[in-house]
């Protein structure tokens, strides 16, 4: 175990994946020269060379369908688009090709690859370049959807990411890069996918998060035990697809109360999906409509009070168990 | 002095010898045996969804794979049935999977515009206009990483050049000196969009300012397309990277079975008929002494014979299973 | 009155719009020369000249990009994208620019454009060719969804699709390009979005969808009736963007029971967002969880028994109805 | 034999007159104090977000828009600054949109990247690489359609080229000959790959590949900036279709404030100032007779004044109230 920060947690799994297995390479936008626009990979040019970890043209379809092409012909690339907004120039492939492959060709291609991208509002980078497009991802069958919300959870999701025989896309909040945590050094440490972390335990409701959110939904079950003593259980549920259902179904059993916080928008969201699941699962359990706590509808402003404004906030969660009470 | 009609073919089949040339003109016919074949069973409701016949541009697909190694890889569009055949793709398994049956080579989930074989290195039909030329890209990448001197041949046609995919291809490929020999079949028109109205410029000006070789040749003549693919897998392989190849062809029918054709004239058809590639291999192999109307009898008796056999394979085989639904949407340890 | 067909209803929406405002003109893929690839656009372009109808390269991220411009430089421009599964390789013109220019830019620059593209599965073209994204595209604030689900809702809705400030995607179901219906020949003939349209009333339980999927929930709606004798009130609701969610709800209100009907995966699709609202709005109304009849989570295979297996039928209706009686 | 310095600035200027040259001076100099202060007030907190200065590219920004009409429309990237300034937004309605107040030009929702004066044909820096490059074909398109003599003037960087709407833009403003001017700001850098390694070719060898005009200037002097885009501009004036211009330049600072700049040597970002297009046009406007160190100082003064005054500006703009978050998501007649 050390401390580190979430974007060296994220190194570290990288680096002992091309360590571990020389079919993995790295390719991206600003990865190597630049050492990576959150630094996630700084160093690993000078450390792995230009064929391991490969400068890219801005073309995010292109490099995307390289990196198909290259899991296809055997190796296993990990592709970063820089931030999230940027895939949906890479989606058709994303969604046609990487998803598709295997059930198409009756399971005799697959595409294992990684693509890494940084996700979410909260720097005042204005409509374009705020989405958090975890959901919009979790849609599609074929891929994996991998959401971490701490530097443990990183490594060892990322990791696994790399072991898999499929497309993973592995989605980092900006807010967690500097984020402090231990992380085991074990270079066989990998966390599995489709298991929901029960961060912690309650009684009175469950809040259920993932990525940034899951800190939303953390403080917010420390205001409610505080200042109103009600026990709020917390789920992080790490991966969208496979998701951890039974986690939370069981939980929402126990607390007949549920809140789910997103920060993309609220409307046709995957907390949706989550909100219908429960209720198709523990209709009978619960005691108030699951809620939801998201993103406000809206392009995300560039100015800094309508953007706070425009996110969900741990008061916003906060609201949402005591209105359900 | 013109040089009499046998010196002229001799001098074309230069580098050829009779059983190779015999090859080629077997493949070309039962390309196109099985896509007339196809073109019946569409009508007759045995095959569906959407079926785009590729009569006319056979020799594209028979000169230009029979120009790789075992160990390369190819990628297409959903005008693939041409290519699978001539790569090596079993009729049987390429009809079944037009039926949607299981001993498809799809399994019956891919059906017309999506024919594996990843045993062949044959890696798919693409339907989405141009998405696989980034795959190309790739799976040169892989070849050369992995040292090998495979390379990838990536076929597309000229409505594909209008995408933005063929510029992030093609400079990448150019960039990292990715072993790919790019192959568009040009056959004047994207659907009903005749070739001019989609590109601003001729392809191999275009392909060479990306700074590759790129050359245009005749796509009706299996030798001419042949020799000028034999020349790009050289070059791949002396590691010297991409090589683009446009070749000027033709498709006898409409775009898909649905095409009303309203865009072009009957002239035009029969013009293109003129130039026919079969008719041409076949005149060039008699000059040459090399085929006689018994031995072409015999070619195309065994084309029926073997495109009849893949209808009857393919109507036996059963349907896939509805249980089999769910299966193999991943990849896992399991199932794997 | 006249009997048409949905496509003709289409033809004459677009027809008489370019007629009423020299600003629209039509660009798109094959919608010239060759008559439209479903036969839409058939015979405008010897009506009104390749000025007002553009056939245009295979490029849907330029074109979609060069309405915008137009749009912005004062045309009305409708672009056709021949099938929604090619827009994946335009959503970030339509997400990030169409979208959000009028926010982004204080009000100052709006992008009136029509986006018209068929849409679903059932004709055996297989996984990349057989997407629902209806749902998809009504996540993003900023545009309007509209998926008409008979001839005189297409010309209505498409009309008023061009008389709208802002971006229109305009999905249509292409197991409805021949379904006949009266269509009303007025020229000023318009239906307002966000109206959903009560196509059969009811009282046992409320059936929702749109598009093609309204279908399925009408003949399962008189299969209730015959067979079992259940009374079920169908809602079409015509926009997802804007939604009109009170209709929905006064509905179940009144049948305590709700199914929604859609071609797309269940999985992260629109479905859940209408069950969550139901739930939300309406839980104390409901007498058993919210379900969804959707189709299954699974790249659309050739074959036509697993096709159809893939997809929502009237018998999946029937049977959700009877499973929460 | 070498003419005299007078000379050759003489031969330089001409066709400029002096007020010109005054007012391309004092627009650099403004652009270049602005940004300063940006940088400036970007450690202070005071403006958040991507900030991307444009400090060494001034002379692009004014040579290029001082050479369109009022009709005219520009689409930029997110590097927008000096593209507003010296397209006349004010600068105080510029620092209000750093600042994210209401006064802001684009009412403190578009902050830096998201500039927008629609009165002026400003239409906005694009904050996603490349995209705006087809917007533009869509704004030439309208002009051509009003029948009007409009153009679009499209500005972007050299990693812009790398993406596939660079591609398709290119070529539907060719088939279309629609009225834009491609203009490429090649700073020798996209964020922190040289360009070499984005493109396998030269940038205006490319473009004309796609059968439009293109040419390369010095983007570090404004007046060559100025000639190549007037040229440009009548072309597309006279219904040739687009143009395409590459302007070789240098950016003096980071990619954007974030950037540790670990990619370039301080020795290239030495010889890149001594390029400098201020210096550059002083000395040639002294050279002439036009100049001297006093003008010069009332002109860096008034730029001073000017920039200093659009800090208080901003400062003393109200924020957005938070009851507007919802407002003008959609144009409706209600709020139209
Ligand atoms: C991205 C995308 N856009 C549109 C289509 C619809 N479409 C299918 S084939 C085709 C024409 C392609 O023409 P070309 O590349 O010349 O190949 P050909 O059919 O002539 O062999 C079009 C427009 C598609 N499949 N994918
Ligand atoms: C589609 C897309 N991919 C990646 C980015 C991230 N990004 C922002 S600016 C930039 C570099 C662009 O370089 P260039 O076009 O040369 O403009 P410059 O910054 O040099 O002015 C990158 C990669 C983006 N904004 N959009
Ligand atoms: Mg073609
Ligand atoms: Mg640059």
């Amino acid at each position: 175990m050390a401390e580190m920060r979430f974007r060296d947690a994220l190194r570290e799994a990288l680096r002992e994946e091309l360590i571990r297995d020389p079919r993995v390479f790295l390719m991206g936008e600003d990865i190597g020269l630049y050492g990576g626009s959150y630094a996630v990979t700084k160093g690993l040019l000078d450390e792995f060379g230009p064929e391991r970890v490969l400068d890219t043209p801005i073309a995010e379809s292109g490099i995307v369908g390289a990196g198909i092409g290259a899991a296809m012909g055997g190796l296993r690339p990990m592709v970063e688009l820089m931030t999230i907004n940027f895939s949906f120039l890479a989606l058709d492939q994303i969604v046609n090709s990487a998803a598709k492959l295997y059930y198409m060709s009756n399971g005799q291609i697959n595409v294992p690859m990684v693509i890494r991208m940084a996700s979410g509002g909260g720097s005042q980078l204005a409509a374009t370049h705020s989405h958090s497009l975890e959901g919009l991802y979790a849609h599609f069958p074929g891929i994996k959807v991998v959401c971490p919300s701490n530097p443990a959870d990183a490594k060892g999701l990322l990791k696994r990411a790399f072991r898999d025989d499929n497309t993973v896309v592995f989605i980092e909040h900006t807010a967690l890069y500097s984020m402090k945590g231990e992380v085991p050094d074990d270079p066989e440490f990998t966390i599995e996918f489709g298991k929901a972390n029960i961060l912690r335990e309650g009684k009175d409701v469950t809040i259920i998060g993932y990525s940034g959110s899951v800190w939303q939904a953390s403080r917010a079950a420390t205001m409610l035990e505080s200042q109103e003593g009600i026990s709020a259980e917390v789920i992080d549920l790490r991966t969208l697809r496979p998701l951890d259902i039974d986690t939370v179904i069981a939980s929402v059993k126990k607390t007949n109360r549920a809140v789910i916080v997103e920060d993309d928008w609220k409307f046709g969201g995957f907390a949706g999906e989550l909100s219908a699941q429960i209720m198709e699962r523990a209709f009978d359990w619960l005691d108030a409509p699951v809620a939801r706590v998201c993103g406000k509808d809206v392009p995300m402003p560039y100015n800094r009070n309508l953007e706070f404004a425009a996110l969900p906030s741990e008061e916003d969660v906060v609201d949402a168990v005591l209105a359900m009470l | 002095m013109a040089a009499s009609p046998a010196a002229e073919a001799g001098e074309h089949l230069d580098g050829f010898n009779r059983d190779q040339l015999s090859l080629f003109l077997y493949q070309m016919v039962l390309i196109r045996r099985f896509e007339e074949k196809c073109g019946e069973m569409y009508t007759k409701g045995k095959i569906r969804g959407f079926l785009h016949l590729y009569t006319g541009q056979e020799a594209c697909a028979v000169g230009a794979l029979n120009a790789l190694a075992p160990h390369d890889k190819i990628v297409t569009h959903y005008r693939d049935h041409g290519h699978a055949i001539a790569r090596g793709l079993h009729p049987n398994a390429v009809m079944a999977e037009l039926y949607g049956k299981v001993d498809g080579c799809s399994g019956g989930r891919g059906g017309s515009m999506h024919l594996y074989d990843a045993s062949l290195g044959f890696l798919g039909g693409y339907a989405i206009v141009a998405a696989h030329l980034p795959l190309a890209v790739g799976l040169g990448l892989a070849a050369k990483m992995q040292k090998t001197d495979g390379l990838a041949l990536c076929i597309f046609g000229d409505g594909g050049v209008g995408e933005g995919e063929f510029h992030e291809a093609l400079n990448l490929a150019v960039l990292w000196q990715t072993p790919v020999v790019f192959f568009c079949e040009n056959n004047l028109y994207g659907m009903g969009v005749p070739f001019g109205a989609s590109l601003s410029t001729e392809i191999p000006k275009l392909a060479a300012a990306y700074n590759m070789p790129a050359v245009s040749v005749d796509g009706m003549d299996v030798l001419a397309v042949h020799r000028a693919t034999q020349e790009a897998v050289a070059h791949c392989r002396a590691g010297k990277g991409p090589y683009f190849i446009e070749a000027m062809t033709y498709r006898y029918r409409g775009h898909s079975m649905a095409d009303p054709e309203l865009y072009r004239l009957k002239d035009e058809i029969e013009a293109a008929k003129r130039r026919d590639a079969i008719e041409h291999l076949k005149a060039d192999m008699t000059l040459a002494g090399w085929l006689d109307d018994a031995a072409y009898e015999e070619v195309a008796a065994r084309a029926e014979r073997v495109v009849e056999e893949a209808v009857a394979f393919a109507e036996a085989s059963p349907e896939p299973g509805l249980a089999t639904l769910h299966d193999r949407i991943t990849k896992e340890p399991a199932n794997g």
